[in-house]
């Protein structure tokens, strides 16, 4: 499926989630989520020319799904506290988003009945203002104004738009980008052809390490190298995969 | 009364409501395409309907023009209230619509709207009912207007051209600019 | 129903009627010198007048703000004659952001963002250009705003307050419960 970067450029994580859950037509719960994290994370790494702090939230759902998967792959997986609560916050987020969801498609959802409103076109009217007055010519001038107050109004409003600009403009965040990371895993295995996730992720800060498994994931999606976790907190093994054989 | 009548005399009040000046019996009769007998019943019923209603309004017939006003015990109470709204101070927020309108004249309101952020239709509006502001149609829309201050402004202001403000040619700048500043912003 | 609330309800109709535009319940008591028990006595008057009279007109209110509207049977009627053109389409992301304003008004963007799990900023200040909601400080934090319909949206959704909205109770419960939760997200 193709998806529009330019016309999704102002819905968030949330609507893209709640889009693959409806694609599926599968409940709001974990194994529902778990179920659509592979799509979700494709859906990430094909995002490009996204404003960065918008690709870090995505990030950050993604993160919490793989939780949510992983942790279904390996009941045994202990999640600490606040992994529990990360998880749990995306699940109430995502079931009170739906009912104000445009996508959602109900009838009894909010978006619905404030379209069903606008779309009947029973508009009520009101009148102009002070309508019988409008056509006479009148001056009433407000006491005491002087050309300075008008200077102040102006400076006051210039100076809250200025707070404004460079603000926006010191945005930067950093954010290793998917496709570098997925180009420069494949030259790792290219020289060692086994690696250890620990080893791969050793002092790198908790983004970098969530776009790293992302990643893997991603190539291992594809089929492009193999993944193996003998148990639960043990050591996730990476190899490359054979060349000859096919990928998808 | 039949039903006819009665949903006839709504819209008649409706349209008067809406126009605020007299329309005459035949541009009613047209608009709702009424016979006379129709007309007549339907406004002997709305102005019935207003009588008895503890409503403030009343139907006000003049030759064949008719005309949606308040009952005439309200005139002292109405005089008095436009006279306070008109005498009073600006809000800061039409104080700064009439700074944006008196420093980057003729300007459009949605070029005023996109420097304030909010829509600015119904300050306006205000400004131009008391006078302090005249608009025009913009020679490259004819749908829309272009504001700028009135004579009357400027010399209640003391100045006799608009170069007199202080840091006029600053904020002229500022306030044209912001535009191709804003369209970048847009496409983010 | 007392002589006194019937006298200040026709009072408050016929300032509405011609003003025009919404005039708030401060500026409507101090000007008819109404304590708050006869104000709210003679509105409420007032709405039930109009509803159950066979008239064209209702009382549309956000907040404390007060219009005097046309009922939402005459929109085509008034439609074709004013030739006023048709409600432009909202986009998905607009409708969506205004459904939230409409049944949690008054909300903050923080609350917004939340809510949609996605910066708001941007389809915010296109909705307050397009005059469909309006903001004001927020009392209790002075750098953030609140969120809320304006009277034109309203008017064009045809309802004369929120509650009108289908579910209002549900959806607004939802969305402020999850209030507390949220605001320790919050950092607008």
């Amino acid at each position: 499926m193709q998806y529009q970067v330019k016309t999704e450029q102002f819905s968030g994580p949330l609507d893209k989630l709640l889009s693959l859950i409806q694609e599926k037509k599968i409940d709001i719960n974990r194994l529902g989520l778990a179920s659509v994290t592979q799509d979700f994370i494709s859906y990430v790494e094909s995002l490009e020319n996204v404003q960065p702090i918008l690709l870090a939230d995505f990030v950050q759902t993604a993160s919490r799904l793989l939780l949510i998967k992983s942790k279904s792959l390996l009941p045994t997986l202990e999640l600490s506290t606040e992994e529990e609560a990360d998880i749990a916050d995306l699940e109430a987020r995502l079931m009170l988003y739906q009912h104000f969801s445009v996508k959602q498609g109900k009838s009894d959802n909010a978006a619905a009945h404030v379209d069903k409103l606008w779309q009947r076109k029973e508009k009520s009217y009101s009148r102009q203002m002070l309508q019988q007055l409008f056509a006479e010519n009148l001056f009433y001038p407000p006491k005491n104004l002087k050309p300075e107050h008008l200077q102040t109004s102006l400076r006051t409003l210039f100076a809250s738009l200025k707070d404004l600009l460079p603000q926006k403009a010191e945005i930067k965040i950093k954010l290793t980008s998917l496709q570098d990371k997925m180009a420069e895993l494949k030259q790792t295995l290219e020289r060692v052809a086994t690696q250890d996730f620990s080893r791969l992720s050793e002092g790198k800060d908790r983004q970098e390490v969530v776009v790293l498994f992302l990643a893997i994931l991603h190539l291992f999606a594809n089929k492009l190298l193999e993944v193996k976790q003998d148990q639960g907190f043990g050591s996730i093994t990476i190899s490359k995969k054979n060349e000859h054989e096919p990928s998808q | 009364m039949s039903q006819a009548s009665k949903d006839n005399a709504g819209k008649i009040q409706s349209l008067l409501f809406i126009y605020g000046e007299p329309i005459s019996k035949n541009r009613l009769k047209k608009l709702l395409e009424l016979s006379d007998e129709d007309f007549d019943a339907a406004v002997e019923l709305l102005k019935t309907n207003l009588q008895e209603s503890s409503l403030a309004l009343s139907l006000t017939h003049i030759e064949d023009k008719f005309q949606l006003t308040t009952k005439p015990e309200y005139a002292t109470l109405l005089q008095s209230v436009l006279k306070a709204e008109m005498n009073d101070a600006l809000s800061p927020a039409a104080l700064e619509t009439l700074a944006i309108v008196c420093y980057s004249a003729p300007v459009s309101r949605a070029h005023i709207d996109y420097i304030r952020g909010v829509n600015s239709s119904f300050i306006l509006k205000n400004l131009l009912i008391r006078g302090l502001i005249e608009r025009r149609t913009d020679p490259a829309n004819k749908n829309s207007f272009l504001y700028k201050p009135s004579f009357d402004l400027l010399k209640y202001l003391g100045i006799t051209e608009l170069k007199e403000l202080p840091e006029y040619e600053k904020f002229f700048a500022l306030a044209k600019n912001l535009n191709e500043q804003g369209a970048d912003e847009e496409n983010e």
